[in-house]
């Protein structure tokens, strides 16, 4: 199966359905946010992340160009 | 008449130390008058017979484990004996207990949560841009806690964000509650039919808490970023939201706080509300100079914003008495963690005509650079203050420093200062402000506090106040109060 | 001025089309033929190797040590010192198997007279080669090299490998795909494990094979052997594996990587949009469990083609199908075996439709390593490597687990931002 | 797959001769595996060197015996243990961990030994079990049920091993109370069976393996019915003069006179068990004090290094 990331991106959703139902949360960076989010029942997947390419400045910047 | 009861487990066998910990909790349960955990040895056998922990009918061999306990009566008797079960079971269910594997990639964690429809990224500015782009390709909503995100960046995030019908919240943004739940930075407020829309965290942190504490709620908070009104962004984020919110049949008010909006986004904003549905307040705090259609009114502070965007704002007024001894000081020194918080201080002292720096000046005050005899708000959050540190509404330790110079600062009458709770904050911000000033000892300024919080927050605001009095604080209702007191304070020496 | 904008919907477009390739492979066992009458170019003297080009000056022990003892099973030499006196004089032509269609375990030598195996791949119409798995204990592959090696090598040529070609021509060849997807519930990874696909496979080739071969004494022999190793299954695994990924190379602007293969030196892997260049590194020691008497201090650095299995998703790819095996990564739990495929999950492009996993809920094995995940990740790919002895003509010592080095991908990816302009 | 680093004497002997067992208790740390005749202790290094111990090299992962079982099958092959069903490969070849040897002593390093533990053990020793006898007669000192119950067999066992040690003439067999001491006490090795094994390996420490074999063949019939399966594994090896290994180093540098070793070496002996270490120094201690006693004139062999 070809993950999502090959297809084209979401484009067009309903606007506004951000509003029109609690928030389905993907937590990057401080691991608090995602626990008080837990703590409300809130669906919250927390990204373990980390600097890209071990923090590699260079090589962090050629990615982002290279990026999807 | 007391009750013996045993248990054998053959061929369990529990480390040393564990046996010791587990006899030792079972006899202090209430009721218990003796227990023991012991191999059931012949010789632990006339132990536990004289010690009256034996039931003559048990029977047991040298290699299996007694668990005996003498009770006051068999219920006792025997919940202590599902206590021991229990405990006995412990650490094999530590053992059990399988490390779940996170995503290290947000592109893994979309996977895992097919339906998210939001990225909260609080990653080093320097990375957030790029974890922000890869989330709106992936079809989310986007809210930037980070800071130090370049203003090229965030232009070319919104704009993307813009084509495909999602949104980017911040940079620099602390603070949502979307459909009743609060992110990062915010406050446990009830639902109601009043939405904000706010450049910053604090500002509707306060205006929500306000709102919240005169007995109204909020449907939706944004924060859009300190940016998104300049002329370079061009109010992207704060008209996608204001559009989602005109067809929002949740929210009938709308409260927008922001700093006076660059020229050219003026117009784009007051024709939005001419042509809407709803009512508006527009908090720009430090100018009154804007002109608002019929169904807007213009406040200059948060305190005024919450009185109006409330049917009755009566809750609001209380200011208590300062009974502090007249300041020795001649000035105020107000240390911020949240920017329009501080802001709102300048306001406050501008419209009583008192002269204010600020390291983020209103317009009317001065740009702090270091004289000192002067009236000062600083922003402690600002982006020089935070780069590479934690921001001082996670740890207050970072504002310690300033707190110390200014109580010993002999031109200093007044220090004041916001202690915002909620969810993000650190646990207990008063506990640690009222350490500070114990240690650092009592000095001639009057110390004088807001909390922006509710009694729902983790922090409990009631809990916050008292320990902040009980520290000799003086705690103002709301910040623009605050600011009010410190001047009254000031006058009355 | 490059248009950076369009790069990143041009790479994702360029890696569709290469996973759905690499997805769509469908690879066939036809037929097992005499080396030279496969690859012209495999001339008297010429050896094909495992791994990224090397010469002999800079061949690992175990590698130098098949080099001699194949040049005494070809004939070239009349013993193994002699053979090394010719190896140093520079009298053989070294090249890799990858250049040739083919792959080898381990040592990976290929030579003239060798029979290999040939799988089909239906879908994109190549093929691709491997030799015939020469079993457990003092073999070639691992540097094996004295005479009871080159007699087993000479039976393979000489009985088993016609025996399997004809056996193969009748029944038509035996499709490789739904055989892998059996495998795979059976507990098998492809790489340290085969035992289920070696059986399925036997099963398969047994009538075939006893119709082929008229004396039974003989078929017997060739039974017992087949069946008596786990890991007959391995070699082929590998050149499905090559001729599945043969057809994803050159695809411009694709970051997939299409081979992963290391000769006991170096460690390198080709990328589709980078052509057939190489990026190397020096390989990293395997970790892992020793055979009663052998240590680390034993073992040589890790080798071989096998990695191609682990290039399109299976081996360290497909741990969590093969609890068994991670009893090589060290504690060897299953949730460890799980974790493992969960962090492979990270670096690659999309899932295969047909090879799944039970204790995933029949998720399919990771598959298409994108370099500029594993870069953005740091997660290199986990790779199940048989270990070998670090001096020559001793062989298998254990097995364990290897990283790929970070150095080739981050190499790659350089080499990749220079083509598109943006270095 | 897992490596030992060190393996104790008894252990390697137990795997040498085995083929198969299985799991017989597993702790966070550490398994117990019943090889048929004997147990063996496979755990990390925070164990500790002993007998029957089997250390593993330290490995990157946690919980490493989390998925073991009780009565899951154990079996050896190769020099390599399999443990449970999955299994657990653990590589045993690894250095033989043998007692640390007593280095030079005289009567004169012993009593500044003896006196330094006598005067540390009080108030650092546990309460419970019974290293009250470190210090004191037990049950005047102690009210826990052990140290009571153990007062009477403690001074009949010592004054026992005072004439055993004293006069090679005496023919007294082990004192009948001795016998109460087995399974006495809480513990996963109850005290009384911990005290018993300090008095053997002490024993073996003094050259006095003689007096060591007789109280073991006095006590052995009993520990099958009287105490558990652990303490029997660990009074065998003790009855061939071996314990833990920080057991041993706190005996010798008792028996050394290295005083300022002393309060290290008890750290480590907290670290055994909840009270087993100091129970089984308190065994030692006993027929420690009682080479002490002998009179000049009785005395027949010197008292000398190993």
């Amino acid at each position: 199966m070809v993950s999502d990331e090959n297809d084209s991106p979401a484009i067009g959703r309903v606007c506004a359905e951000l509003l029109q139902s609690r928030p389905r949360v993907i937590n990057v960076g401080l691991a608090v946010f995602a626990i008080d989010l837990d703590a409300q029942d809130v669906d919250v997947v927390h990204v373990d992340w980390r600097p890209p390419a071990g923090g590699d400045e260079d090589l962090a910047r050629l990615l982002s160009m290279l990026a999807d | 008449m007391s009750v013996t009861v045993n248990i054998v487990r053959a061929g369990v066998f529990l480390d040393s130390v564990v046996l010791m910990q587990i006899s030792r909790e079972l006899t202090a349960i209430q009721g218990v008058e003796d227990a023991a955990l012991m191999m059931a040895t012949p010789a632990n056998w006339d132990i536990l017979s004289d010690a009256g922990l034996l039931d003559e009918d048990t029977m047991a061999g040298p290699g299996d484990l007694l668990v005996a306990v003498r009770a006051q009566d068999q219920a006792i008797a025997d919940s202590t004996l599902q206590r021991a079960a229990e405990l006995m079971e412990r650490p094999a269910q530590q053992n059990n207990t399988s490390q779940e594997l996170r995503p290290l990639t947000l592109r893994s964690a979309c996977r895992q949560l097919p339906d998210a429809n939001l990225a909260l990224i609080s990653v080093p500015g320097d990375f957030a841009g790029a974890e922000a782009r890869k989330a709106l390709r992936a079809g989310l909503n986007v809210m930037i806690f980070s800071d130090n995100v370049s203003l090229a960046e965030e232009i070319s995030l919104k704009r993307e964000a813009r084509d495909l019908g999602l949104i980017v919240m911040g940079p620099d943004c602390g603070t949502a509650i979307i459909d009743g739940v609060p992110l990062a930075f915010a406050n446990v407020v009830p639902r109601g039919d009043i939405a904000i829309v706010g450049a910053s965290g604090t500002g509707i942190q306060e205006v929500s808490c306000l709102i919240a504490r005169a007995g109204e709620g909020i449907s939706h908070a944004i924060g859009v970023g300190g940016r998104d009104l300049t002329e370079a962004v061009g109010a992207i984020s704060t008209l996608t939201v204001l559009d989602w919110l005109e067809r929002d049949v949740a929210t009938h008010h709308i409260v927008l706080i922001a700093k006076p909006p660059a020229p050219s986004v003026v117009d784009q904003i007051t024709d939005f509300i001419r042509s809407s549905s709803k009512s508006y307040t527009v908090c720009l705090v430090g100018s009154d100079d804007l002109a608002l259609p019929d169904n807007a009114k213009l406040t200059t502070t948060l305190k005024d914003a919450a009185a109006a965007a409330v049917k009755n704002s009566k809750g609001l007024e209380a200011l208590p008495v300062v009974q502090q001894a007249p300041a020795a000081g001649s000035y105020v020194r107000g240390l911020y963690s949240g920017g329009t918080l501080a802001a709102e201080a300048q306001v406050v002292f501008l419209s009583h005509r008192q002269p204010v720096l600020s390291n983020v000046p209103v317009p009317g005050a001065g740009l702090f650079t270091s004289e000192r005899a002067n009236h000062i708000m600083i922003d402690l959050g600002d982006d020089r203050f935070t780069r590479g540190r934690p921001h001082p509404m996670i740890d207050p330790a970072v504002r310690d420093e300033p707190i110390c110079a200014a109580l010993s600062d002999p031109d200093v009458g007044a220090v004041l200062l916001d202690v915002v709770i909620g969810f993000g904050a650190h646990p207990d911000p008063a506990g640690h402000l009222a350490g500070l000033l114990d240690r650092h000892g009592r000095s001639g300024s009057v110390v004088i506090a807001s909390v922006t919080g509710t009694d729902e927050d983790p922090q409990v605001r009631a809990k916050q106040v008292s320990v902040l009095e009980r520290a000799g604080v003086v705690v103002a209702p709301s910040n623009a109060d605050a600011a009010e007191l410190a001047l009254a304070g000031l006058k009355i020496g | 001025m490059v248009d950076t904008a369009a790069l990143a919907p041009a790479i994702r477009r360029a890696n569709s089309k290469a996973l759905e390739i690499l997805l769509q492979g469908d690879p066939v066992l036809i037929d097992v033929v005499p080396a030279k009458d496969l690859i012209p170019e495999l001339k008297e003297h010429t050896i094909l190797h495992a791994g990224p080009p090397i010469e002999w000056d800079r061949m690992c022990g175990p590698m130098r040590g098949a080099v001699a003892g194949v040049a005494v099973f070809e004939g070239w030499a009349r013993d193994l010192d002699e053979a090394g006196v010719q190896a140093s004089k520079g009298c053989f032509d070294f090249h890799p198997n990858h250049h040739f269609s083919a792959v080898g375990p381990m040592t990976g030598l290929t030579t003239c007279s060798q029979p290999l195996l040939v799988v089909e791949n239906r879908a994109a119409g190549n093929r691709a080669y491997c030799t015939v798995n020469e079993g457990l204990g003092k073999v070639m592959r691992f540097g094996g090299n004295d005479e009871s090696v080159r007699d087993r090598l000479a039976w393979i040529r000489d009985s088993l490998g016609p025996a399997l070609g004809s056996a193969l021509q009748c029944c038509g060849g035996i499709p490789l795909r739904p055989l892998v997807a059996r495998g795979l519930t059976m507990g098998d990874e492809m790489h340290q494990r085969n035992v289920a696909c070696s059986s399925l496979l036997l099963r398969e080739l047994a009538p075939a094979l006893a119709s082929a071969v008229a004396d039974h004494s003989d078929l017997s022999e060739m039974l017992a052997f087949m069946g008596s190793n786990d890991q007959f299954f391995l070699n082929i695994a590998m050149a499905m594996g090559k001729s599945i990924m043969d057809p994803v190379r050159n695809i411009e602007q694709s970051t997939v990587v299409t081979a992963m293969t290391r000769n006991g030196t170096d460690f390198g892997i080709r990328i589709s949009g980078l052509g057939d260049e190489w990026f190397t590194a020096p390989v990293e020691m395997p970790a892992g469990l020793y055979f009663p008497g052998f240590s680390a201090a034993d073992a040589n650095p890790d080798m071989g083609d096998s990695t191609i299995v682990e290039t399109i998703g299976l081996g360290g790819f497909a741990m969590a199908a093969a609890p068994a095996v991670a009893g090589f990564v060290g504690a060897g739990s299953v949730a460890e075996a799980a974790g493992i495929t969960a962090r492979m999950r990270e670096i690659t492009l999309g899932e295969h439709p047909e090879w799944t996993i039970v204790s995933e809920n029949y998720q399919g094995v990771p598959t298409g390593i994108d370099i500029r995940l594993v870069v953005e990740t740091g997660i290199v790919p986990t790779i199940n490597t048989g270990i070998a002895h670090r001096e020559p003509g001793i062989g298998q010592v254990g097995a364990g687990v290897v990283k790929a080095p970070m150095a080739c991908f981050e190499k790659a990816l350089r080499a990749l931002g220079e083509r598109l302009g943006i270095s | 797959m897992l490596r030992a680093q060190s393996i104790g004497a008894v252990a390697v002997r137990e795997i040498s001769q085995s083929v198969a067992g299985r799991i017989a208790a597993v702790f966070d740390r550490s398994v117990y595996v019943d090889l048929g005749s004997q147990w063996i202790c496979i755990g990390d290094a925070t164990v500790g060197n002993g007998p029957v111990n089997l250390l593993l090299e330290p490995t990157p992962y946690s919980g490493v015996f989390a998925d073991l079982v009780v009565d899951q099958p154990v079996r050896v092959c190769a020099g390599a243990v399999h443990l449970g069903k999955r299994p657990l490969i653990i590589e045993t070849a690894a250095k033989v961990w043998l007692p640390p040897l007593v280095s030079e002593w005289t009567k004169e390093s012993l009593i500044r030994g003896l006196d330094a533990l006598n005067a540390i053990s009080r108030g650092r020793a546990p309460r419970q079990g019974l290293s009250v006898f470190l210090y004191g007669r037990g049950s005047e000192l102690s009210d826990t049920r052990e140290a009571h119950v153990g007062a009477l067999p403690v001074f009949e066992l010592e004054s026992w091993l005072l004439n055993r040690l004293v006069d090679m003439r005496c023919l007294e067999g082990v004192p009948e109370s001795a016998q109460q001491l087995i399974g006495l006490g809480p513990g996963l090795t109850p005290s009384g069976d911990d005290f018993l094994g300090g008095i053997l390996i002490a024993l073996s420490l003094v050259h006095r393996q003689d007096i060591a074999a007789l109280l073991y063949a006095d006590l052995c019939p009993r520990l099958l019915t009287r105490t558990g399966p652990i303490s029997r594994t660990h009074l065998a090896a003790a009855s061939a003069g071996q314990g833990l290994e920080a057991l041993h180093l706190a005996i010798n540098s008792v028996i050394e006179g290295n005083v300022e070793m002393i309060p290290t070496r008890l750290h480590h002996i907290d670290r055994i068990g909840s009270s087993s270490g100091w129970d089984a120094l308190a065994g030692a201690y006993v027929v420690l004090r009682a080479c002490l006693v002998q009179p000049a004139g009785l005395q027949k062999r010197p008292l000398g290094s190993n």
